[in-house]
């Protein structure tokens, strides 16, 4: 029907304000699962260097620890992991039918574990890397 | 179904001129146009002092639009303030706006006692039947939409055609077998399996589930929580015996079926019956699996 | 309407699929994540390590299990976000393809790597 | 212009009856409704369907329960069809996947109701209604029925003979309210009208907005007969902003009623010192609106219903629900504060005449449902008996007009059986304003011209006059309709609710004149094609008038108490004078006034008046 007005993209992207709990999950869990397959694409690469000669990879991964840049990107790997796993955790009792009426808190608990264990993580993941 | 659109004119010559119209009732209708504009620039500039003098109103943004109407096809919010009183709800308030100050202001309702589900609106952001819902509940400036994600026919009406076609898609009619043999015999049912669907029968096809959830924005074909709940209500009912239940389950493993629900929630969270769609979809997620071992 | 009941879909053996890998990931990657970040940090990695690790059977085939519910878990759920998105048609059949290629790539340049650091499968 | 064998006019329960059954006799059949089905106002019935189900009740109580609850005004034939069918057509629900409540065995599950010597009333927990309308949609969706679904029905294309018993009704004029196109519909067989209730000729009712009594005013302007319009059943609980029920079952609990003096004003004003809240409806609604008028009504609009002593526990337990409507709807919470109540227009007893086949005087036109009137429910209705109503004479309207035999009617339809004329002074003259018959810009009168056209050229032909009348009131720029029908609504509450008088009658006569000359001069400000409420509103303002004017003359002319209603001037049921229906035919313009006798003539027996006692 092409005389009505169709309120497109502006309507679908100015919403998230108005987003609850379950659908900032699935926003959440969505990014989480693309940042995790895009790194065990790269990851495979990156190991596969071993395929050429062990220094080869050796170098490369001692390279890329040694950069600062590189450990914060793994603290962000850590967290959009974690939070993947609880999220998931969340998700499969879900699908079980297992605390329904608490999907929210869940999602809730999910968000503060997943920031706990980061902030807790941190000093092991930089260990090393100004020194 | 059945009201099929004939082909409009063109977006931008309007309905009335496309008409062969007699020169004299078009300078009539200008006439008419003319003084409806100052009708209501005289309304807005009255409402405006009302607001002013009366501190107990409620301020409401409309969203209106009209493909046909010169100053209406693009969108816009109007203003209107409404005089309070105890008890009010988002449709009095509009209904009073209607009758008092604009007369073209366009929305569905009709029963006014959330059981027909003509008003459901995105309401300050959220998806209401605006009949019950509260205007004391809710902060100034009052924001009402018609339901996100479907298109917009006129002001607040959106159209409809695709929930009903949903709807309409999990063949939503009891289909048994198992009929009892007397014309004027009953065919029992226990009150545990009537308690277990009980909540879903009490869809009243508003469509501000439909509205709220993200997947069936992404996926047009997705059938979407009211019509799978709809399903659910068959699926779960024991008297249809289990062939039917079988083809139920088929029809609801479809592509776009059960599996398409990401288990978003807000379905369950705007339904204004408290129907809890999520745990009716979810239940048959795994009726479906359940099913599909059975066969491995 | 809505199409109805295209011929069985897989769909449901999919989806319970995504959730049976995921239960089975938590706990590996829980593991995977801890051996090489805490256990082991993260720049002490090196060639023989790994290949100390590799030549024991659990660990390999462990591994190789993990490459390949990963890869279908992630593929599977990129695959199920497009199609949310209402890809249908050639475009869809287009995703299919891609991913099935971009699996398989991702599976045999693992398993070979594993190989490479267990010097032949692990007996 | 849209051609099928049977054209069914409105959704609601009786309309997808209607359309179900006519299917079944393997006719071609179309709705056309103005709201979708799903959001007719049978969706709101919360109580049940009376049926005699069990081996203990019988098919005879029931009939003999209805005409006592009728006051003897029901016309035998008619309650004893409703009455024979109802189980069966009640069990044809359950077997089309209705959600009954059930019982213990697994059987359907019935409660007592007023009025009834048996609990006969089956039900589907508090939303009776709303289950039997989307089960009788589902099995639409089944057979594939074409629905039009929001085409509002301007007119009747009915022939114009002077009698109207000759005339022949061929089809309707519809409005596409989504496109604004105005089509013309062609009946082979027969129209069905069941286009529902007519609350909305008060400005306090428990009915949708949607109910304007369109289906009663076009076939009264094509010449069908209406019949006891004036009885009106009122509900003394419903919330004052909105309309909504309170039902009995808060009073049942112990409900209590106040007035703003905090008195029990049930007992310590005498309205009924035995049953006290208990009382019938009609009697609680008298006595709450007396209190308003002697100054003793809370902001002299309302009274209280306070179940705050029941306590939380037996509140949630019982009455639940309404907790949420007074929340959702008053915006009271019913555990700290009492609720607002006052009486509001619930049911017509009255509507368009029609034998218990359904059909009407005119030949092809047939009305079902709560805008017919058999008469099933004389001048009072009980709870439970309109459900079965549609079901049973929805049925038969949609077979007789498809075909099926159903055996020669025992109402007569028209003057064609013993009638006499009848006479009421009025202070206006009433009916059309303007010169009679004129093509004013408001009219809708139904007769096309010509006999002699045949019937595709009659539908065109009306369709082509509604269409100008639509294109003037879109270009007359007149006074808004919303003015002329709240003023309407109001004079009906005020005079011609559950108190009538003389001159307050006469009052409203007046105020419906006023608001027929506003009327000459209405216009649309909408100039929109596309979903034009306003059009429809005013378009359906010009049917509230019609009606409110017919339930005033009627409730005029009636010079007794009798159901519910009641006469100031006149307290006793007179049975020696008015054992006979009011009847208003439109004439072309101007109302007449005759009545015709009620049979009380059973199948079996004849039901011979009783006293009605509380
Ligand atoms: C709150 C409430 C509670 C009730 N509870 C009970 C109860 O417990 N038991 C009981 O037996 N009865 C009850 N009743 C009465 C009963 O519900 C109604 O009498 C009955 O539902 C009317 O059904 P209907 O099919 O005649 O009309 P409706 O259901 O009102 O349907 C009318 C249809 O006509 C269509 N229509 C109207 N005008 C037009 C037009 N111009 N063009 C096209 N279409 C048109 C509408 O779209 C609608 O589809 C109750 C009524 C109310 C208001
Ligand atoms: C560690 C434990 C993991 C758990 C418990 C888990 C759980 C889940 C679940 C339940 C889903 C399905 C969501 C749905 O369909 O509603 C999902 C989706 C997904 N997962 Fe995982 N997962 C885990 C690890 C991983 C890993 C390692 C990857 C990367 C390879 C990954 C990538 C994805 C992707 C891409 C999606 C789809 C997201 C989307 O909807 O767009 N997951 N996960
Ligand atoms: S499920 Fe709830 S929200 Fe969805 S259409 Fe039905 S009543 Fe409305
Ligand atoms: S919002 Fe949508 S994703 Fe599922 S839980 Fe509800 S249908
Ligand atoms: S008006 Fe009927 S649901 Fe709100």
């Amino acid at each position: 029907m092409s005389q009505s007005y169709n309120r497109g993209l502006i309507e679908d992207f100015g919403r998230w304000r108005e987003f609850s709990a379950g659908m900032w999950a699935w926003v959440f869990h969505k990014f989480t699962g693309w940042v995790l397959v895009g790194y065990l694409f790269t990851h495979i690469a990156v190991l596969s260097t071993a395929l050429q000669s062990p220094d080869a990879y050796t170098t490369t991964i001692q390279t890329l620890e040694g950069l600062l840049v590189v450990r914060i990107l793994e603290v962000g790997l850590l967290a959009v992991a974690v939070f993947h796993i609880l999220n998931g955790l969340r998700l499969l009792f879900v699908d079980l039918g297992v605390g329904l009426e608490s999907q929210d808190k869940s999602f809730y608990a999910s968000l503060l574990l997943t920031g706990a264990i980061v902030v807790a993580s941190v000093p092991t993941f930089l260990a090393g890397v100004f020194g | 179904m059945s009201t099929q659109l004939p082909e409009q004119v063109e977006e931008e010559s309007s309905a009335a001129e496309a008409e062969p119209t007699s020169a004299a009732q078009e300078r009539r209708l200008e006439k008419k146009r003319q003084r409806a504009e100052e009708k209501e620039r005289q309304r807005q500039a009255e409402e405006a002092e009302k607001a002013l003098d009366e501190e107990d109103t409620y301020h409401l943004k409309v969203f209106r639009y009209d493909p046909e109407i010169a100053g209406k096809k693009e969108p816009r919010f109007d203003d209107f303030h409404v005089p309070y009183h105890k008890g009010m709800t988002v449709l009095d308030a509009l209904m009073y706006a209607r009758d008092t100050y604009d007369s073209s202001l366009t929305f569905r309702h009709s029963c006014r006692q959330a059981i027909c589900g003509s008003d459901a609106m995105f309401v300050n952001g959220s998806q209401r039947l605006c009949c019950k819902t509260q205007l004391s509940d809710l902060e100034e400036p009052v924001r009402i939409e018609p339901l996100p994600h479907a298109e917009v026919v006129k002001d607040l009406v959106v159209d409809m055609e695709h929930f009903y076609d949903q709807m309409e898609a999990v063949e939503p009619y009891f289909q048994t077998n198992e009929l009892p043999e007397g014309e004027l015999e009953e065919q029992h049912q226990t009150r545990e399996n009537r308690e277990k669907v009980k909540m879903s029968t009490r869809c009243i096809w508003c469509g501000a589930c439909m509205s709220s959830c993200n997947i069936a924005a992404g996926d047009n074909q997705y059938l979407g929580p009211a019509a799978l709940n709809k399903a659910y209500r068959f699926t779960m009912d024991e008297r249809e015996g289990e062939d039917m239940k079988q083809q139920r389950l088929e029809i609801l493993e479809q592509e776009h079926g059960v599996w398409r629900c990401q288990t978003q929630f807000s379905c369950t969270e705007v339904c204004p019956k408290d129907i809890p769609l999520t745990e009716h979809i979810q239940e048959l997620k795994r009726e479906a699996v359940k099913n599909n071992l059975k066969f491995w | 309407m809505a199409e109805r009941y295209s011929s069985f879909q897989a769909g449901g053996r999919r989806w319970l699929w995504q959730r049976i890998t995921a239960a089975f990931l938590v706990v590996v990657l829980a593991f995977h994540f801890f051996l090489l970040h805490f256990v082991h940090h993260a720049d002490e990695v090196t060639f023989a390590m790994s290949q100390g690790r590799m030549q024991e059977l659990t660990y390999f085939s462990l591994m190789i299990l993990f490459l390949l519910t990963a890869t279908f878990h992630g593929v599977n759920g990129v695959y199920n976000a497009l199609i949310n998105q209402g890809l249908t048609g050639t475009r869809k059949t287009a995703a299919k393809l891609v991913l099935g290629v971009a699996s398989a790539v991702v599976i045999v340049q693992g398993v070979r790597t594993a190989l490479a650091w267990a010097g032949g499968v692990p007996l | 212009m849209h051609e099928h064998d049977v054209i069914v006019v409105g959704a609601g329960g009786a309309g997808l009856r209607a359309a179900i059954a006519a299917q079944e006799e393997g006719a071609d059949v179309a709705i056309v409704s103005k709201l979708h089905p799903v959001r007719s106002h049978t969706g709101a019935a919360e109580g049940g369907i009376n049926a005699a189900l069990r081996e203990a009740d019988s098919w005879e109580d029931h009939a003999y329960d209805t005409m006592k609850g009728s006051d003897y005004l029901g016309d035998a034939p008619a309650i004893e069809t409703l009455a024979q069918d109802s189980p069966e057509e009640v069990i044809q629900l359950e077997h089309w996947g209705m959600a009954f409540s059930r019982e213990e065995d697994g059987r359907v599950s019935q409660r007592p109701f007023g009025g009834l010597s048996f609990p006969r009333t089956t039900y589907a927990g508090a939303e009776t209604g709303h289950q039997l309308l989307h089960t009788m949609y589902e099995q639409l969706v089944k057979r594939g029925i074409e629905v039009y679904d929001e085409w509002y029905v301007l007119d009747l294309a009915v022939s114009d003979e002077d009698d109207p018993e000759d005339r022949t009704c061929h089809g309707v004029v519809g409005y596409d309210i989504q496109s604004g196109n105005i089509e013309g519909f062609r009946a082979r067989d027969g129209v069905i009208l069941a286009t529902g209730g007519l609350g909305q000729v008060f400005d306090h009712t428990t009915n949708a907005v949607a109910n304007t009594g369109d289906g009663v005013a076009m076939a009264y302007r094509a010449g069908v007969p209406i019949e006891d319009m004036e009885f009106i059943q009122f509900h003394p609980t419903s919330l004052p902003s909105t309309g909504v029920l309170i039902s009995e079952g808060v009073r049942g609990e112990g409900g209590i009623l106040y007035n703003s003096e905090g008195e029990r004003f049930m007992f310590e004003y005498g309205y009924a010192s035995n049953d006290g809240e208990l009382a019938s409806r009609d009697v609680v609604a008298r006595a709450e609106l007396s209190e308003v008028n002697e100054g003793r009504g809370i902001e002299d609009e309302y009274v209280h219903l306070d179940m705050r002593h029941l306590g939380e526990e037996r509140i949630t337990d019982r009455l639940e629900n309404i907790l949420h409507l007074a929340k959702d709807f008053e915006g009271v919470d019913a555990l700290e504060e009492p609720m607002p109540v006052k009486p509001g227009q619930h049911y017509a007893m009255g509507g368009i005449e029609t034998d218990e086949n359904g059909e009407t005087c005119i030949g092809g036109l047939y009305a079902a449902g709560e805008c017919a009137c058999a008469s099933v429910h004389g001048s009072n209705r009980l709870g439970g008996n309109a459900l079965p109503e549609l079901i049973v004479f929805g049925a038969r309207a949609g077979h007789h007009a498809a075909g099926r035999d159903l055996g020669e009617a025992e109402i007569t339809t028209g003057k064609r059986g013993e009638w006499e004329s009848g006479d009421v002074e009025t202070p206006v003259a009433p009916g059309e304003a303007g010169i009679s018959g004129a093509d004013a810009v408001a009219d809708g009168g139904a007769a096309a011209e010509g006999s002699d056209l045949s019937p595709d050229e009659l539908v065109a032909r009306a369709t082509e006059r509604t269409d100008r009348r639509v294109d003037a009131l879109l270009e007359n720029d007149g006074r808004n309709h919303s003015e002329i029908r709240s003023d309407v609504q109001e004079s009906m509450t005020q005079h011609v609710n559950v108190f009538r008088e003389e001159e307050g009658l006469k009052q409203a006569l007046r105020d419906i004149r006023d608001a027929r000359e506003a009327y000459q001069n209405v216009g649309v400000a909408d100039q929109s094609r596309t979903f034009n409420t306003d059009l429809l509103h005013t378009i359906e303002t010009r049917n509230i008038i019609d009606i409110a004017e017919a339930i005033t003359l009627g409730a005029l002319a009636r010079d007794e108490f009798r159901g519910a209603h009641w006469r100031k001037e006149y307290q006793e049921r007179d049975d020696e004078n008015w054992l006979k229906h009011t009847m208003l035919s439109w004439n072309d313009g101007s109302p007449e006034l005759w009545y015709k006798p009620v049979l009380l003539e059973g199948e079996e027996k004849r039901y011979e008046p009783k006293i009605r006692s509380y």
